[in-house]
């Protein structure tokens, strides 16, 4: 394979070198456990400390507003569980959309065989929800309203502040899982008024398995993991410190880059979506137009299946994603794409390629250039395709 | 993921297209699924003198219906008709668990296209 | 400070060099996320594949009876309450110790505000329970057992072959918190009978924020962390992946040197013990004389306090930790100690000094120069002592 | 965690000891919770001319107790009553929020000393 093209950035990215340069100390001479009272402790408690400060200034939160987590996955079920248990008196009621993270739907399925109440908002076509949507669907019994910030397949971006300003003037706690919009997407807690916030590493060049939970001051919250004193008693587990330092440096690093990274990875992005549009006929984008992650492109190939698209890509050296139902190893395709209106076998032919720091501009005009022909391949292949054919 | 083996099939498929005027044609799974295998026979004297396929699918299918048509290639109708997915899954040195309905409708396309030859022919 | 002596392995390890090595590709050339179908993701799920075999052959487990988890809390969470959840049918009692981890306790206490009812089995002078008081414990309710492997604060082994044997004959499921056994103690769960075991990297010379809940083949259990199909959809999350390299690789090294690792250091333990017990008098040792960790030494100094104990000696460069109020930031003493029995002001004066892998016959010797003038020097300005001069 | 000032204090902690047939002495907390400060004063003409102590407790008792002997050294009775837990803290450049009651012990030790002494002379 001559060339290698990343563009799966959403599903994991790489650690920046300058993130992996800060974690290392902490595997070997900084071993120590923060919770110690001693030298070995202590060092190390100051670097969780500055981390934290790091998390919190990326977001426009308090560093007393930050709870390491494991990751998005985790952030997202403490927030859910987290906010529904702790509200048990209050109501039983919580809105979400139809689009969100399995870690948050889980979560919710869950909560719903402990007689909680669910309701999943639709979305329109390009993925996004109405506010009179979430507004209707208000209860008395409404503890939380959970809006995804920017979705992780097709990549649509929601009108967070107006959702969070509904939650607020109706006093229901306002969630956001904002693991693909950190380090893409300047968010001030603060400013849009949101009440916890999940983010994720691994998503902007920190490491896998750490993430952080923001939870505004005075918002009551059960703990998922209990036990040890870690996080002000809210998060149990000796903490993970190598990761933690990755995470405060990699989101201090995307924050100072933010703006000039995001245009010229929205430009990169651009590129290839018009060129993917005007070289592939029976080709549709997903998600919002205009609306999107700047390093988002996703679309669906008529008659032609996703899984099958991706292993050619892969032979090629392209690698990319699907929301296919083979590559999940589930049978219906991504409930994303069912949500935005896809029939079935239009959802199966789904290819998102995600560009992050290391795409350029070759990779671009080697996707533009290795991309048609697999496609047309596979669709010699198509029996679906022989009917247009014929039918042409 | 996928054997070396299925990797071969999947990036050369044997016998991919159509075959005018065939002796018998069988398509099964659907789109709905995200799987449809078409499979076209030419039978001479009871033998499958050639046979061409067309799918829709993951690697797994592709592949599945690769071998497949390689395996019933020259076969009388009788043996043909014996082909099981266990012994497709084993000619590809195997599947993931996922894809073992892949085989499976596999064996189905080279079944109904034999039906579909003996509806024709009366046999 | 002149001389550095780390003796607080118990509450965490620094990374050994060949694990780290093991980890460092995988946060940069093999970054891929496991679940992709690519070549990236592809070659990362290899390496999991084989961390996971790893985990299971140290513990006699099958590689599909494993789930890696964020650390030991996790694990303990997870047991808990997920065999809590999945058995609400069958029963709602659980039958603890009252000297297990918080991670344990406060599962447990979250789980007595939800319905359920948990029995904390009390323990000896020597942090031992007593078979006879589980099988006394049992009721047509219970669904689940859990005793620690080994104490972390006292290092008190307890008899966990036989109680899982109990479980067994009463078809009871039977768990075990062996974070602190794992490494140090041969464990084989097939061999002794245990359904579902906790482990943790970090107690072993593998990473911090990393761990595994072994769960025999058959047993139900909920899940704590819902969503995505990692470790086979029962614990969501993108993997932590050169974590999770870095726990195989450890515990791989760990098995391999376990026994004469062992010896060697419970020799320096018993000889500290031995030091420590001739040089200071007033001092009790801590946990079970022969059912004790290799690594683990706890010491009660009558008359003074753990905290300041602990201050001193970090100033002549000797790490070791307390189950004194003062270190954890509560009032009371740690409740292991108030379980074998101490009053609160003997418990009050408690260190730990936990050996490993870098201690010395001199780090040894070290500590028995430093710490009897400390104690002493504590003495002479506790108004206990006075007392107890004045009386001789 | 600590301070450099409550380390220093910690470390050389200053008027250590008892003082015998002393002018006052107070002694509060208890070994239950693992604090106990006792603080003897030697007072001439209403003023504190020496003053000792002595402390069972963690890093934090030890300092606050060093500091508030300090502080209250040559200084009269009415002035050392006035002794806050909030000038001690101070003093010490801060404490950890977990360590604030150590303050808090230390003001009372000073304010029982005080107590006994006007107990005994009967002021
Ligand atoms: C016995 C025991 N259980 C559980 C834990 C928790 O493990 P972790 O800190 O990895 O969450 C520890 C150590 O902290 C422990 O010693
Ligand atoms: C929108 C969104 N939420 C949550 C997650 C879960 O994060 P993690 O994999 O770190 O658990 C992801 C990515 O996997 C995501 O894209």
């Amino acid at each position: 394979m001559s060339r290698r093209v990343y563009m799966d950035h959403a599903a994991t990215t790489y650690v920046n070198k300058d993130v992996l340069e800060a974690m290392l100390p902490f595997y070997t001479e900084l071993f120590g456990n923060p919770s110690s009272v001693h030298q070995f402790g202590r060092e190390v408690k100051k670097h969780i400390d500055k981390a934290r400060e790091q998390v919190a200034k990326a977001i426009g939160a308090l560093p007393e507003e930050i709870y390491f987590t494991a990751g998005g996955s985790e952030a997202d079920n403490w927030a859910i569980k987290g906010i529904a248990y702790a509200n048990r008196n209050k109501g039983n009621h919580i809105i979400t959309t139809q689009i969100e993270h399995p870690g948050l739907l889980e979560s919710c399925r869950f909560l719903e065989k402990e007689g909680f109440e669910i309701t999943y908002l639709p979305v329109d076509q390009f993925g996004m929800i109405s506010v009179g949507d979430v507004e209707n669907a208000i209860t008395e019994k409404t503890v939380l309203i959970s809006v995804m910030y920017a979705n992780n397949e097709i990549g649509t971006v929601q009108p967070i502040q107006e959702v969070a300003k509904l939650a607020k003037d109706k006093k229901i706690v306002f969630h956001t899982d904002a693991v693909q919009a950190v380090g893409s997407i300047d968010i001030n807690v603060k400013e849009q008024g949101i009440d916890l916030l999940s983010l994720s590493a691994h998503k902007f060049y920190g490491p896998k398995g750490v993430g952080a939970l923001y939870v505004r001051k005075g918002v009551k919250l059960t703990n998922l993991i209990h036990g040890g004193h870690q996080e002000r008693s809210r998060r149990a587990g000796t903490e993970n410190v190598a990761g933690i330092i990755g995470l405060g440096k990699a989101i201090e690093l995307a924050a100072s880059r933010l703006e000039e990274n995001s245009k010229r990875i929205k430009g990169l992005s651009d590129k290839l979506i018009t060129g993917v549009m005007e070289k592939v006929p029976y080709t549709r984008l997903n998600g919002h137009p205009d609306n999107r992650l700047p390093g988002n492109t996703s679309f669906c190939f008529e008659f032609i299946e996703g899984e099958s698209l991706l292993l050619n890509l892969d032979i090629k050296g392209i690698a990319g994603s699907s929301g296919s139902a083979c590559s999940s190893g589930s049978l219906d395709p991504s409930h994303v794409l069912l949500a935005i209106g896809l029939p079935h076998e239009i959802a199966h032919g789904s290819l998102r390629l995600s560009l992050g720091d290391i795409n350029t501009e070759e990779d671009v005009d080697y996707v533009l250039e290795v991309l048609p022909p697999i496609v047309d391949r596979l669709r010699q292949m198509s029996p679906l395709f022989e009917k247009v054919k014929g039918g042409k | 993921m996928y054997s070396e083996k299925v990797m071969d099939h999947f990036s050369n498929p044997r016998n991919v297209g159509e075959i005018e005027n065939a002796d018998g044609v069988g398509e099964v799974g659907n789109a709905h699924c995200g799987d449809i295998m078409k499979i076209y026979l030419k039978v001479e004297d009871d033998k499958i003198v050639d046979v061409k396929f067309k799918t829709f699918g993951c690697g797994a299918a592709i592949a599945t219906s690769s071998i497949a048509t390689e395996m019933i290639k020259g076969k009388t109708i009788e043996e043909a008709e014996k082909l099981t997915n266990k012994a497709v899954v084993e000619s590809l040195d195997g599947l993931p668990a996922a894809k073992m309905h892949c085989s499976v409708l596999a064996e189905e396309a080279v079944k109904a296209a034999i039906e579909d030859y003996r509806n024709k022919n009366n046999k």
